[in-house]
């Protein structure tokens, strides 16, 4: 067991220095260790590393304080290299009880430094949390560096002098915990500072408690000379620009809102809440000064019929929510498909099936997306690959709606959602143009008449004159638009539904090989898997594989190089958080006996999962070219 | 405003006929159907609101009744089985200068969409919902439906019908909204004039017709509506004038307590019709009334004025922009937090 | 029936305790939210039933309130967003013995569950619905719900809510629900009275429950509710007694034509409350009834006596089977016209 | 042109004996055509032929009289040898109206027998289907037998006698061309004027003038000697027994009855109306003597909730339904999948996407009944092969979804629901007994405990002393059935529900081989193709073909050895009535190069496209082994 350092001796300057660390906030979820992740990692940004935040929720409902299923985390990776994703296993830990100290220490790596609040090992919470003995004095956590602080104690101290009530000055315990980690990571305190007067700005008492929770945390590490040296992790050189943090869903917001610049046209967004989507919602309801239209239906089902119905009318229709919601949508998306209108699905995937997981991430609805509907009703489908890439790619799913009159169904997921990371504030004036033009002219007009190139069909939209016309959801003869039964137009028209979908391909980037463009293995990904897999890429790679990356965004229609790029490699490995999804239609598309990697617990990859089923494949393989 | 009114001047929006709001299409219902008594009648009224064609959009579900869109020659929209106002909701907010009707069956709207009928109605969304009931499930050939009465028998209740039925009017004043009328397949003069105020009404408006399907149901109202009985069977709602009924206007309606009685026209305690009031508890009552023990009554059960749910959504846009300035996308994307790397 | 009595007999069910309707899962709700009050009366209530612990279901949506379920040691079904009253349905119809409960929220109930809501108690179905109303959707967080007030600022509603919200009371009177009722949270007494007179009917009960959200919506009925100003505030609605209230009962509630009106307690006009009066006509005025103009009604709305449906299929099941006899699986199979091919 | 016989003229008694004859009857919506075929079907079967029928409806909602949109027709054929099919082309068409004729005249065989009603034949007739001139008069018919009729005229005549009114005189015009076209082809009246007497038993006037006509057809056939000589196809050898007249929709109604019985628990059926299913729940409706329990319910979801409700109370929970309305129920069936709970889900699968063909039948529905949901969520998936299967497969569906407690999706389809064919009568005491056996010992009782090898969870129904416990949509700890959000726990059950899926494959037939078990081209088919595919196949190999055929009624999971079957076959053609669902998931699971026959225009294969498939693939490729 690592002796607990004493109280009072005085700091040393020795700083260790690392180009990446990890950290994991863990505490029940009343502990506030989302706002000391979200602090932290303000911090952490105008520090200038590159990052990688996980935050990770219990279940939507409070569990009883101090229950294992209470435990909510928050875990960054800060670099100072440019880096994909929170980090496999954490450096540090901070466990605020028994029950974070519980459900995390296990990933900790050996030799991690593991602050626990001492305070909250009260035999009452070392049982709910199924502690038989205290593991404080067992030995069982000999493998790591141990720091216990009486951290709800020291902050209640801290803060009691500013006035505030005995609750609310151990409510400050998150702050004083965050100013021992600044101190070990040689943080600055002052963005934290700033923010915590802004956001109490108007409750003095409750800015004095938590400032002084923190300063007495970052001296108590300083004065406690908590650890041999605090660490040091040097800015990341990233690109020159103006950085923010953002996350997928504020990305996915603020990205609609562009398109909708960028388009001259309304926006309109009909959703019904739902874990994890819901925050779009909120996001884009603030909106209201730039004309957002957003609209709270009773149900999925009349979110999306509003904004088929926006659409019809010329907006931009949108309709967000999570799996189990886009199931009831499947009937409404099939009608679009039909009348062959723009709409934006957006699916933040979470862990199912049925109510599943709300607050976990999975890639469980691909297959949903292609085929939940009843009939042959093609859709376009396409994924951001981390939380910036939102911003591009809703705007993405906005241009290829209009662009072949079609549903896109946009496939984030949790982990997206919630995570942060840096991001360059895109130039504007670079951005595309998203061109609609709506038919007008009389003499050329039919509902069904098509681009001879993206067969798109002519968009009338009400208030035009002399182009008034009917559709929905029967079968329609191509060109007039006319309800019909004819058995070879409705061939005509499966073909027709297909082959516009197939088109998009045509405007869609070629899919990139990141790494040599022949080789032993290929690892193909899509959405939210990106961050691990080029992080494994990279460094099985480094470690002397033969090993590429493709990732796609476009997943129906896949990119029209993904044969030639398949065919490039010795062996495909499609990392999924599902049971195979992609890998079922890559060998059926492609009759490639492409291998999966595939993890459904509610958790997005590490990066060394990915690294070491490339090792493993290389390793099983002969290779037939040299 | 005298802009406005050059808009739709005579030059610009010629005084349109019935026939041009007939669309090219072959109307697909059988022969002696009501729905055709009502196709007419809209055609008929709605030059009169003095819209364009172009301006006016007709959205439906599935059903037979659902199939009036493609007889109207103006913009149309068949959707899906019962969420004909959840497309209407997105369309009119999108689009707040659109006159929208909504057509729907009995089915349609108060089995499967009968949630979004009542929150389309509750949020007093300015669109005018058309219900079409004749009491079964038409296009699929005769079940019976939330309106059939109790031992109905239809093809999936061949001992009868054990539900009890869905009052429409009563549902829509549950649900506020601001205007709610009834009127029927086979009084032309009513049925347009009922259409009319509904459509001239800022607001949510319903309206059940009462529509003879007859192949699964034929003569559900007959015994009330035929010509001949209609006179004593009937209580037409005239705002402002007392309910009085009979060939000779020779019954009327009073309260006792909340319990409604039949007296003579002339009794003094015959209540007046005053669809303005703010609570339906007359209009409620109303609803209820059911052929034979008290007449039916007709016209419009309640009309009251509240903002709407998109004249109320277009304030805020007003007010945020005024309050916050328009929108700066370039401030959007930046957020409240941005650091520089050189 | 004799033998029937046997079975709920004392050797047989022991009297259970309230901890016998404990289950062994820890309770999941904000410390001081309201469901833990009705939890704490349902568990005590149900002893008095006399009814076997497996013999009752209690089937929920999704929400806050939907985890009712997991905390009693009874059968449970938490199901999906909405649809418990169609599990209860399929259940009740097949299990017509079963005591069965639906937990439902504001949102599961009334938004995306409004019309399951609706046609469950409009069919009579022998089924307790229990409607926790909380005026937010708690379980995503704090959205404005059906039942919130215009104005309300929420995460999906920052410049305040622009829906004309639902009346619960009045959807469930529209339904013709034959057991309507309000209680809520704070009151044990008049909850758990509530929750057994709903258990004891026979036929569709629908029970409003004020509760408080004190993460989200702290206080929305703080006004009318808290102990020192309910007896003001609150009107308890007591079958066959007049309509009283004040604390010290001073004043009274009467009726100008339709209109309700405040009364001195002695004044003649008092009128009585009767909740088994067929037509809901004064349950919907009391249903309007809204602090500060009136005072808020708890208690019985309505309550009459009609066939359920689950008796009715029975019925028909019965008669199908004395009439045709009971069914012939090989008659069935060879139909009315069969041939031989030796 | 053929010159039209002259009335009067004294009958021969000559007989071409053919081996099969397909007729098909064209009219009018209100024409009475499939009452004419039905009735033609009844003497057929009482006559002794193997037959199939093919009844194809207008959209669900009257057409304009005599316009195309309007016409319905109903197809059957007959044989002296068993067949599955109704036939490709017919051989002799009865065109009602001129609409009926310009839609079905192009499909009669060169040379068929075309019989019109002349009277129809008006100027306004004509310019409602289209005609410019008159095809009876202008040569365009000249391919064809043609035999005009006054068939309005007569029939009239012959029923005005029983002193109907005139308009139900003229009704009775589809029971005189009935009556011609028993005598041409030496049908016998018997069965359908009992028909007659029955069904109009109340209105005596009625049951004349039928009759009349009928027997006026019949003369006139006769006296005009309206062909060289009529046809006879001698009654089949049917494999001895009793038989009946059934469609796929009265067979799966029935099947529920026996598998009530079977199991002796209580059958439910909830429902809402949809073509082509309604039919299903009018029948179940009516037998209340039999305890069955019906609900039409306030749309899907509320169906198959209540359907699942019943099986949690430990009924047999069936929910029927068509592709639109399966959209709708994907995320109640999540639900089932997650609480395991038998769940029976027949979806008569019509012409998609959206509202699409109501009327009109297709195999759209497959890659939706498998992935249709959100998240991984695994149902087994089994569809009928014929009218008669529908019985047999409907048991089926009931054994697995209480074997492994799991929802069953019984794919049948507008073809098979409205198709009639000779039935053989079951015999009930050879049909297997379906056991279910509830849990009821509290010792061993756990929610999620499994059977060790179905992996189906114990079942226990309320009113079970002592196991109360509690079920739901969010993901249950293995075992205890506990909410867990434990990621382990969730990977675990995600393998677990798939492997309880993947082991029905243990408790199902292998599938067999019809023709030699190796070859060039296996036809690999599913659902109701089955009769065209084996019609085909039987063809293709008397005309020389190494061909065999597989046909699929477990569709997830597939039998254990079609790996094996595919295999032994160098090419394999999958036939659908889509765009290629079944030929997506063989070629993603065996990576074999299947190739697809589509065809996705309402209608059902002919065989003959399918013979001609495997003819070019036969010629296209260069066998391996001798
Ligand atoms: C999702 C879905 N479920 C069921 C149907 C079948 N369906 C079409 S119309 C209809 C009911 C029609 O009744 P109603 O709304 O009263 O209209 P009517 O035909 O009587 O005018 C039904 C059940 C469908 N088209 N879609
Ligand atoms: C299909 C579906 N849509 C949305 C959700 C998300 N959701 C869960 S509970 C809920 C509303 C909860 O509000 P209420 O019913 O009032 O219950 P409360 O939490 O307030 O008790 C929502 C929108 C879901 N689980 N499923
Ligand atoms: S079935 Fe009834 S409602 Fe439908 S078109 Fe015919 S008469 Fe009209
Ligand atoms: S969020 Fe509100 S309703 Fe939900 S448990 Fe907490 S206090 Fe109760
Ligand atoms: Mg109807
Ligand atoms: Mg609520």
């Amino acid at each position: 067991m690592v002796e607990s350092p004493t109280l009072g001796s005085s700091a040393k300057k020795s700083v260790v220095q690392r180009e990446r660390a990890t950290i994991r906030f863990a505490g029940d979820s009343g502990d506030g260790m989302q706002l000391a992740g979200n602090r932290f990692t303000d911090a952490t940004a105008v520090f200038g590393n590159d990052f990688s935040t996980l935050p990770d929720f219990p279940a939507e409902i409070r569990a009883p304080a101090g229950s294992l299923a209470g435990v909510s985390s928050f875990q960054i990776s800060f670099s100072a290299r440019t880096i994909h994703t929170p980090g496999d296993a954490p450096d540090a830990l901070v466990a605020m009880n028994p029950a974070a100290l519980k459900v995390h220490a296990k990933e900790l790596i050996r030799g991690g430094l593991l602050i626990v609040n001492k305070d909250a090992f009260t035999s009452a919470n070392l049982k709910k949390a199924g502690y038989t003995s205290n593991p404080l004095d067992d030995g069982s956590l000999a493998d790591y560096r141990l720091i216990e602080v009486p951290i709800t104690q020291l902050a209640s101290a801290a803060a009691a002098e500013s006035g505030v009530s005995k609750q609310d000055a151990e409510r400050t315990k998150n702050l004083f915990a965050l100013g021992v980690v600044y101190w070990l990571f040689d943080r600055d305190l002052g963005p934290s500072i700033a923010w915590i007067e802004e956001k109490f700005a108007k409750l003095p008492a409750v800015v004095e408690a938590n400032k002084a929770a923190l300063k007495a945390g970052h001296a108590y590490g300083e004065t406690a000379e908590l650890a041999d040296a605090h660490v040091s992790v040097p800015p990341a050189s990233l690109l020159p620009g103006t950085y923010r943090t953002i996350t997928g869903n504020e990305a996915t917001a603020i990205g609609l809102v562009a398109a909708k610049e960028l388009s001259g046209l309304q926006l309109f967004y009909g959703s019904y809440p739902i874990t994890p989507a819901s925050d779009i919602l909120h996001s884009l309801a603030s909106y209201r000064n730039f004309g957002v239209k957003t609209f709270q239906a009773e149900d999925e089902i009349a979110a999306v019929g509003a904004a088929i119905g926006a659409a019809f009318g010329g907006s931009i229709g949108v309709t967000g929510t999570s799996g189990p919601g886009v199931a009831l949508k499947s009937e409404s998306i099939g009608l679009a498909v039909m009348t062959e209108l723009p709409l934006i699905v957006l699916n933040v995937q979470r862990g199912g099936p049925s109510t599943g997981l709300p607050t976990k991430t999975e890639q469980g609805d691909l297959l949903q997306a292609l085929y939940g509907r009843n009939g042959e009703s093609p859709v376009c489908v396409i994924a951001p690959r981390s939380p910036g890439d939102c911003f591009y790619m809703v705007i993405e799913a906005v241009r290829l709606a209009f662009h072949a009159m079609t549903p896109v169904i946009f496939l984030s997921d949790g982990y997206l959602a919630n995570t942060a990371e840096p991001w360059p504030l895109p130039d504007i004036s670079q951005l595309p143009k998203i061109d609609v033009t709506f038919h007008q002219d009389p003499q050329t007009f039919e509902p069904y008449r098509r681009n001879p190139d993206t067969l798109a069909r002519q968009y009338a939209i009400p208030g035009t004159p002399a182009l008034q016309h009917r559709i929905g959801g029967l079968e329609k003869a191509d060109g007039s638009g006319n309800v019909s039964y004819d058995p070879d137009n409705h061939q005509h028209m499966i073909d027709t539904r297909a082959d516009k979908i197939a088109r998009i391909a045509n405007v869609i980037p070629a899919l990139e090989i990141e790494g040599p463009d022949t080789g032993d293995v290929l690892v193909l990904s899509w959405g939210s898997t990106y961050g691990a897999a080029i992080t494994a890429v990279e460094q099985a790679r480094a470690d002397g594989a033969g090993v590429s990356l493709a990732h796609l965004r476009h997943l129906n229609p896949f990119p029209a190089n993904l044969a030639d790029v398949l065919s490039r490699f010795q062996t495909v490995l499609i990392p999924e958080t599902n049971s195979g999804q992609l890998r079922l239609l890559v060998r059926a598309k492609f009759l490639v006996d492409a291998q999966g990697l595939n993890k459904v617990n509610g958790q997005p990859f590490n990066s060394s999962e990915i690294v070491d089923a490339i090792m493993a494949l290389r390793s099983t393989q002969v290779p037939t070219h040299a | 405003m005298v802009v406005t009114d050059r808009d739709v001047s005579a030059d610009e929006a010629p005084r349109l006929s019935k026939k041009d709001f007939a669309s090219d299409q072959d109307t697909r219902w059988c022969p002696g159907c009501g729905d055709y008594s009502i196709l007419s009648q809209m055609q008929r009224m709605l030059p009169n609101l003095g819209r364009k064609r172009e301006d006016i959009v007709f959205v439906s579900g599935i059903g037979c009744s659902s199939r009036f869109p493609y007889y109207m020659n103006t913009y149309g929209f068949h959707t899906i089985h019962g969420r004909a106002p959840t497309l209407a909701t997105g369309l009119k907010l999108a689009r707040p200068e659109l006159l929208i009707f909504v057509v729907t069956g009995d089915g349609d709207g108060l089995s499967i969409g009968g949630n979004h009928l009542l929150h389309a109605l509750r949020r007093n969304l300015d669109i005018n919902i058309l219900l079409f009931n004749n009491r079964i499930y038409g296009l699929t050939k005769g079940q019976y439906s939330p309106t059939s009465e109790v031992g109905k028998v239809t093809k999936s209740s061949p001992m009868g019908s054990i539900e009890n039925p869905l009052n429409p009017i009563a549902v829509a004043l549950t649900a506020e909204a601001t205007f709610v009328a009834r009127t029927f397949d086979t009084d032309p003069v009513h049925l347009s004039a009922t259409l009319e105020a509904a459509a001239h009404h800022k607001g949510a408006s319903f309206v059940e017709i009462y529509q003879n399907c007859n192949i699964f149901n034929d003569g559900t109202f007959r015994d009330f509506t035929d010509k001949p009985v209609r006179g004593e069977r009937l209580l037409y709602l005239e705002p402002g004038k007392p309910m009085l009924f009979g060939d000779d206007h020779q019954r009327g309606l009073a309260l006792s307590g909340a319990t409604p009685r039949i007296v003579q026209a002339d009794d003094q305690d015959v209540i007046i019709h005053n669809p303005a009031e703010d609570a339906p508890t007359v209009g409620n009552m109303l609803a209820r009334f059911q052929y034979p023990d008290m007449p039916v009554p007709m016209g419009i059960f309640r009309q009251v004025h509240k903002p709407s749910y998109g004249d109320m959504l277009g304030q805020q846009i007003t007010d945020a922009t005024e309050q916050r300035g328009p929108g700066d996308l370039a401030a959007l994307i930046a957020g409240d937090n941005t650091w520089h790397v050189d």
